[in-house]
């Protein structure tokens, strides 16, 4: 579905990846998981047209999209949740629900997918006439996805969706995103939290200075010491 | 090596464009001398004006006005070719002082004619006076230019008369207007109040507060003054306070039309009950088309296309540029322009000559001693100084005087002075 | 040979100390020169002009291209000084000499408080607040006839008893000079490195030690002095004085000399006030078509060359220097800078 | 008593609780870490002991005296300097200046030239390019060691990075983590706010573990590898159904 | 100050707001969409008049279709000079991009106030009324043009709040304005509602300018004045924040109304200043600068 081949790219002078491939194929939940700065983002940036790619190319549901502008890859079916969640915050969460709808032109259409995502989501519908900019982290977090499923996306990327959230609220994302799975919605997903990551990844890949330095199915990794050595730096 | 690099480094380009910049500056300043002084036989007057910047409509009337007088002589006078050099003076004092100077000294007029704001007067009367060049009849009117006139009258003579006397010679006819009604019995004023109002700026403060001197001297209660910003277009707050103070009449000046129409259309609409005096109401061509009907009534004072060369010059500025001309600014440059005219004439057939140094002896023998004057404007009847009344024209019923007139349907009607009335003071119904 | 190149480098020195380079010396004495020449009243009243424009948007580039805020309301603080001292000078009798001082320190004055009013806000903002301080000044001097004579305007009496320019001249051009070697001198000090830090990163600038609030103001107030200076020489200069100076088109003319020039070089305004001013001059004959060209040069300026002509002049000197004499330098630089990013794989 | 104390230090945004009673204890000729997920508040603790903000509650002690009401340049002259996560620079100033602004107004007055200083302190960092290259032409890593240069140069005796290593290359890594051991034995306290634990592990005398804004954790690096509540806030508890 | 006339100072004032709230709302919008502080706005509204007058003179046009012909002109001239100027600027650099656009505009507003110099000439050209009679309101007599010029405006700004909050475009250009990577991931073409926004922002000034052509008529250098007041309210109550502009305009027409009874006409600029300023001392990002729009410090 999505296919990332020999993908480099970086900041003004800097390059962050190195010879990036991967893939994901249709209802794959698939993971990429690396320590801090070492280019997942820009991973996730740089397919989104965020980023624009130095070499390499982005192909999706067999069109190459290298390069395309960010607008025309949502209107295609991806949809982002970025780190920062990028949410319209001077907007009432009805607000932002429309605007991840914005693609849609269909009355009918729009009305199922909202009632979908609200029954994803019930506390959503409890907090529909408030602004975005006074909500929890957890509440953010759970309207950023909202938002981005709006898109009725083919696939659905996220980055650090537990990003800053109390237990409570990572397991909410968490069930979210395993609903998500059950229903066959694809997902690429980059986490912290590895452990929980991994569970519910069907692959994943790892990340490390820029290039990929390991790739395989979640629950192999689940326990290797490699990866967990890499988090907390023990040589 | 190093320490050379650096200094060759400090801006070692700044070297290079100055030297091109200042050979660039002599060049232009060479080329502009060349040939200029070939032609013994072209007078060049320079015209000062506002051709750009806010005021840019009178100089829009200058031009086409000061033009179709010298086109009335072919541009000769005796075997003299005339040339007009237009100066710009954008309004500002500095930046008119410059190009004044330029004119006299690049383009080396031999005497300048014109002029609308008075700060621009002061700035370039010092210039004429460090030229010696004579200056005819700038319009610049207000009090500061006679006041540095009086300062040093042996430097400033040079700026030959202004066109424009101070406004209390002009507003005095207002009192006059009403009180001569008053007196035969054509108007019962419920009381003897009136309120003033002035744009404020120069024109407007010294205007406004003459007439308010003047109806007091004449026994009027000045109940209320109002000084209205540049430009202003809300009237409601000070039409409803000189509404509640019951005067008679509400009598001031305002210069620009947006405001002179919006403050007569608000007063209809609040219902005022006076007589309304607005001086300037007219100034420019178009006011009746902004105004409409509200303007019946309206007092003002202006010169009128009366006459008929008056009502041709009017028709022929419009055909010719495309706008009507206002009275008071292409109607009066044109007859100060005729009177230009004459005194060059005066001088060939006098010196059989015509140059700066003998202008300066027109201007000191002929004009300010009111030998010199022009009787067909088609404006007023006779521009004359005496030594009295230098810089100002004569003022009075025989000279320079404007007609006061009253509106009424777009036509303005004389209604004094007595010679020239074409009907008494109209009082609206209202107010009988 | 060996002692002219001294010769010449001592001079350099002393030049460089006093913040000038052999360049620049040699313009000033070029433009010293031009009148006696020249000759012309005309070009002496239109170079002391532009200098006197330059010498404004000096002051302006002294807080836009340093601490980055544009002084909208610069006009005023030019005004109040021409101000100050015609009114010390026609209600009081005060020389001019001393009313330009004193005019200064007035705008010094003023230029201190709006400092400490901009203290808190950046960009658009701080130039909005010195802009609305700047229309509320002309307001008043437009009302408080009293003192200012309102909008009739105030006649000034004359700083040097002489119907020749060339006097103005003079002391135009040493001002300016003054106030570019004082500019100069104090933006090449440490002070002019710490202006230059608060505009271009407030924070990292307060996290190295500076202390913003005295830099800012400091600048504020010595712009503006120097604004109202050159306000009172050019009371003392036109001979009548009206609240339109304080205009706020005034400003923009010596924005658009500064932007033209190049914001930060404070040489640059000086030149592009020499070019820009006679330009306008010379194409008075083409009425407003000429403030349309002046329109179009601020946005082609703007979209395409932002750094104006000093930038203009840097990027033709790193021309030059890269093809010839120090072309090893500079690709060795370029080689050099790609090499580490190289290396960070 | 240690060099750097904070006691009690609580910061909020709006309703968000950003570090909540945080008490530190920072020793002199320490390397201090600070660790903790994203979003735990380890960089608004770094701005509040900087003056970047006045922190609601609690204080900042610094060699004895409390530095909690004062603004970010009085607290560098005290001798507190610091790096941004965000590179700060000065992108129209070449990197000598960019450098000697650190030296001329940072550093207590009465020291050498700051041009030298400058100087010492780019080579101290290995700077690799021209010094009178613009900083705007920069890389990230340069400009990471012109901020650590101009930080250096305040004469300072504490140091506060805030995620110097994002970004680097193992191989610079280790240069890194000789550089910052050099700094140490230089005489200069370090607080260092890291994601990547290999150099936190590595470098760090103590750690202590920031998650939620809350202290959880602190120690040696043996300490905290091995503490449970770590590991779960940085690996995520496993599921627990 | 007695009772009635407290009333006729609200009513005036509210009535002079009107206006300004009209032009100060597209001001806003387009700083806080595209982070531009437009100094060439009155001269779209400018553009407006004029283009209402010879419609409605020459062409005859009715006075409501002379009023669209105003804005739909004002709003393609707004396309074209977006399209040509800022889209350019945006896609070469967006350093120093505030100031940078700023100069532009500065150019931008020369240019139009000359160039409708020389296209038009210096006269005014106005008309004497659209609708003529009057209202009475009380003790007072309301031109219908005002009355109808105060209801377009109203109508105009509730139209676009409308259009703003409840249409899918206008929401999508509040959204760029609160977060412009999020638009786009919600598949929002930038550039498409830059260009609307400039656009819409023109056609508001235009539509100003337009009808109030019997109170101002059209001459080159008449936006000035609109211009300045619709910057004293958008920095009062926080630039780039819409919704409160319609507030401040009304707060600075009343304001103004104030000081102009009590202190006499020159002064009311000087006053209403000061007031400002003083408010900025003590809330420098405004009156109802809302937290995580637009920062004061950049």
């Amino acid at each position: 579905m999505l296919e990332v081949n020999n993908l480099e790219t970086g900041y003004s002078y800097l390059q962050v990846l190195w010879n990036v491939s991967l893939k994901v194929e249709q209802s794959e939940v698939v993971a990429l998981i690396g320590p801090n700065g070492a280019g997942k983002t820009t991973i996730l940036r740089s397919i989104m047209g965020i980023v624009k790619p130095w070499k390499g190319s982005v192909k999706f549901l067999g069109q190459d999209i290298t390069g395309r502008q960010t607008h025309e890859l949502a209107k295609m079916g991806l949809a982002f949740v970025t780190e920062d969640r990028n949410l319209f915050s001077g907007m009432t969460v009805m607000e932002n629900l429309l605007m991840g709808g914005f693609t849609i032109r269909s009355k009918e259409k729009f009305n199922k997918t909202l009632d979908y995502v609200l029954s994803l989501f019930p506390r959503l519908e409890e907090r529909k006439k408030q602004y975005a900019a006074t909500m929890s982290g957890g509440e953010r977090q759970m309207l950023a996805i909202a938002r981005a499923l709006m898109l009725s996306p083919k696939l659905l990327i996220l980055d650090e969706p537990s990003m800053g959230l109390s237990p409570q609220n990572v397991d909410i994302v968490f069930d979210a995103i395993l609903k998500l799975k059950s229903e066959n919605v694809t997902v690429m997903l980059v986490e912290q939290n590895v452990n929980r990551t991994l569970e519910i990844a069907d692959r994943a890949y790892v990340l490390e200075n820029g290039s990929i330095a390991m790739e395989g199915k979640g629950e192999d990794m689940l326990n290797d010491e490699h990866i967990k050595n890499m988090y907390l730096g023990v040589a | 090596m190093k320490m050379m690099r650096n200094v060759i480094r400090n801006r070692g380009v700044t070297l290079i464009l100055s030297v091109v910049l200042i050979a660039s500056l002599l060049m232009m300043g060479g080329c502009g001398d060349k040939g200029k002084e070939a032609d013994d036989n072209v007078i060049k007057i320079g015209v000062i004006g506002p051709f750009t910047g806010p005021a840019a409509r009178v100089g829009e009337e200058f031009k086409g006005a000061t033009q179709m007088a010298f086109e009335q002589v072919g541009y000769k006078v005796g075997d003299y070719k005339i040339e007009l050099k237009w100066i710009d003076s954008e309004s500002d004092a500095e930046k008119a002082a410059r190009a004044y100077e330029q004119a006299i000294v690049k383009d080396k007029i031999d005497c300048g004619f014109l002029d609308w704001h008075s700060w621009v007067s002061v700035s370039c009367m010092e210039v004429a006076a460090k030229y010696k060049i004579p200056h005819f009849f700038a319009i610049g009117g207000t009090e500061i230019v006679n006041e540095k006139y009086e300062s040093d009258p042996d430097k400033y003579f040079y700026w030959v008369g202004k066109g424009w006397p101070v406004p209390e010679k002009l507003s005095i006819a207002y009192v006059e207007t009403l009180e001569e009604a008053i007196d035969k019995g054509a108007w019962k004023p419920r009381n003897k109040k009136v309120a003033i109002y002035g744009v404020d700026n120069d024109w407007g403060r010294g205007f406004a507060t003459a007439l308010g001197d003047q109806f007091e001297d004449a026994g009027w209660q000045v109940a209320d003054k109002e000084w209205v910003a540049l430009g202003e277009t809300e009237f409601y707050p000070m039409l409803k306070k000189l509404k509640s103070l019951d005067v008679s009449v509400i009598a001031g000046t305002m210069s620009d039309p947006p405001s002179v129409s919006s403050f007569i259309k608000q007063s209809r609409e609040i219902g005022i009950n006076s007589l309304i005096i607005t001086d300037g109401l007219g100034w420019v061509g178009e006011w009746y088309e902004l105004t409409g009907d509200a303007s019946n009534f309206v007092i003002d004072q202006i010169p009128q296309w009366t006459t008929p060369e008056a009502k041709k010059f009017s028709e022929d500025f419009k055909a010719k540029y495309g706008f009507e001309p206002g009275a008071s600014s292409g109607g009066l440059c044109y007859d100060l322009a005729r009177y230009m005219i004459k005194v060059l004439q005066t001088c060939n057939e006098k010196y059989d000559a015509i140059d700066r140094e003998k202008l300066v002896k027109i201007a000191k023998e002929e004009v300010m001693t009111g030998k010199l004057t022009f009787d067909d404007g088609v404006i007023t009847k006779k521009y004359q100084y005496t030594p009295e009344t230098f810089p100002d024209l004569v003022v009075d019923k025989d000279h320079y005087i404007f007609p006061v007139i009253q509106y009424f349907d777009g036509k303005a009607k004389i209604i004094w002075p007595e010679e020239w009335k074409e009907q008494d003071l109209q009082i609206p119904d209202s107010m009988k | 040979m060996e002692r002219k190149g001294l010769v010449y480098i001592r001079i350099a020195e002393f030049l460089k100390k006093i913040g000038m380079s052999p360049g620049g010396a040699l313009m000033f004495v070029l433009l010293a020169v031009t009148p006696l020449l020249l000759q012309d009243e005309f070009w002496t009243r239109l170079l002391a002009i532009s200098l006197m424009m330059g010498a404004l948007a000096m002051s302006f580039d002294f807080t836009a291209g340093f601490i980055n805020i544009n002084n909208f309301g610069l006009a005023a603080f030019w005004g109040l000084g021409g101000y100050t001292s015609a009114i010390l000078a026609v209600k009081l009798g005060i020389s001019p000499w001393i009313g330009i001082v004193v005019g200064a320190l007035a705008a010094a004055l003023l230029g201190f408080l709006v400092g400490i009013l901009t203290l808190r806000l950046a960009g658009i903002f701080a130039s909005c607040m010195t802009w609305f301080v700047a229309l509320a000044l002309m307001a008043v001097t437009t009302n408080w006839v009293e003192l200012t004579e309102g909008s009739s305007g105030l006649s000034t009496p004359y700083l040097i008893d002489t119907v020749s320019n060339l006097p103005y001249f003079y002391l135009i051009l040493i001002l300016t000079i003054g106030i570019y070697i004082v500019l100069r001198l104090v933006t090449k000090s440490h002070i002019g490195i710490a202006f230059k830090a608060i505009g271009q990163d407030p924070q990292a600038a307060a996290a190295s030690g500076i202390n913003i609030t005295k830099y800012k103001i400091f600048n504020m107030t010595l712009s503006c002095a120097l604004a109202g200076l050159i306000g009172g020489f050019y009371a003392h200069y036109v001979g009548v004085l009206t609240p339109n100076v304080m205009h706020t088109k005034n400003t923009i003319e010596a924005l658009a000399i500064c932007y033209v020039g190049g914001r930060g070089s404070i040489w640059g305004s000086i030149i592009s006030a020499l070019i820009l001013v006679p330009a306008m001059e010379f194409m008075k004959g083409m009425m407003e078509l000429r403030l349309v060209l002046y329109g179009a040069l601020l946005i082609l300026v703007m979209l395409f060359y932002p750094a104006g002509l000093s930038g203009l002049c840097e990027t033709f000197y790193k021309f030059i220097s890269n093809k010839g004499l120090f072309g090893k330098m500079g690709l060795l630089k370029n080689v050099r800078g790609q090499g580490s990013s190289q290396s960070s794989k | 008593m240690g060099l750097l104390q904070t006691k009690n230090v609580t910061k909020r945004f709006g309703g968000l609780v950003a570090v909540k009673d945080v008490s530190l204890n920072v020793e002199e000729q320490q390397i201090f870490g600070l660790i903790g997920p994203n979003g735990a508040g380890k960089t608004t603790l770094l701005n509040s002991i900087s003056g970047v903000y006045r922190p609601e509650e609690g204080k900042v002690f610094f060699s004895g005296q409390d530095i909690t009401p004062l603004s970010a340049d009085e607290i560098c002259h005290r001798g507190i300097a610091r790096t941004f996560q965000i590179v700060h620079s000065f992108p129209q100033m070449t990197v000598l200046e960019n450098v000697m602004v650190g030296a001329i107004f940072g550093g207590r007055k009465d020291h050498e030239n700051p041009k030298t200083v400058a100087k010492k302190m780019l080579d101290f960092v290995n700077f690799p390019l021209r010094h009178d290259s613009l900083a705007q032409d920069l890389n990230t890593i340069q400009l990471k060691q012109l901020e650590l240069a101009r930080a250096l140069a305040t004469e300072c005796d504490l140091l506060l990075l805030d995620e110097v290593a994002a970004g680097l290359t193992p191989a610079e890594l280790d240069e890194l983590s000789n550089l910052i051991r050099r700094i140490r034995d230089s005489g200069v306290t370090i607080i260092m706010v890291e994601h990547l634990m290999k150099l936190i592990m590595g470098v760090c005398d103590r750690i202590a573990v920031l998650s939620f804004g809350e202290k959880i954790a602190e120690g040696t690096p043996q300490e905290i590898t091995e503490n449970e509540k770590v590991i779960e806030a940085y690996l995520g508890s496993k599921a627990k159904h | 100050m007695d009772p009635s006339q407290l009333l006729d100072v609200i009513f005036t004032g509210v009535l002079r707001g009107g206006l300004y709230a009209l032009m100060a709302v597209g001001l806003s919008l387009v700083f806080g969409v595209m982070n531009i502080p437009n100094f060439a706005h009155g001269e779209f509204y400018m553009f407006g008049a004029y283009l209402a007058f010879f419609s409605y003179t020459v062409f005859h046009l009715g006075p409501i279709a002379s009023i669209i012909v105003a804005v739909a002109g004002a709003f393609i001239l707004g396309v074209i000079v977006e399209k040509g100027l800022f889209y350019t600027l945006r896609k070469r650099s967006k350093k120093q991009w505030i100031m940078n656009t700023f100069l532009l505009t500065l150019g931008i507003s020369i240019i139009m106030q000359n160039g409708a110099k020389m296209a038009w000439g210096a006269t005014y050209r106005g008309i004497t009324a659209f609708w003529s009679g009057s209202l009475k309101i009380g003790s007072m007599n309301i031109a219908n043009d005002r009355v109808v010029g105060f209801l377009i405006a109203v109508l105009a700004i509730v139209i676009f709040w409308l259009f703003l909050n409840k249409t899918r475009i206008g929401r999508a250009i509040r959204a760029v304005s609160l977060d412009e990577t999020g638009s786009q991931l919600v598949g929002i073409n930038l550039d498409w509602i830059h260009t609307l926004t400039f656009g819409l922002s023109c056609a508001l000034a235009g539509l100003a300018g337009a009808s109030l052509l019997s109170i101002t008529p059209a001459s080159p250098v008449m936006g000035i004045g609109p211009l300045y007041k619709s910057w004293f309210v958008c920095i009062l109550v926080g630039m780039g924040n819409v919704g409160a502009s319609i507030w401040g305009g009304f707060i600075v027409g009343l304001l103004e109304t104030f000081s102009y009874m009590q202190f006499g006409a020159g002064w009311q600029d000087a006053i209403s200043l000061t007031i400002i300023i003083l408010i900025l001392v003590f809330k420098p990002s405004g009156l109802f600068a809302k937290k995580g729009v637009k920062s004061v410090l950049e």
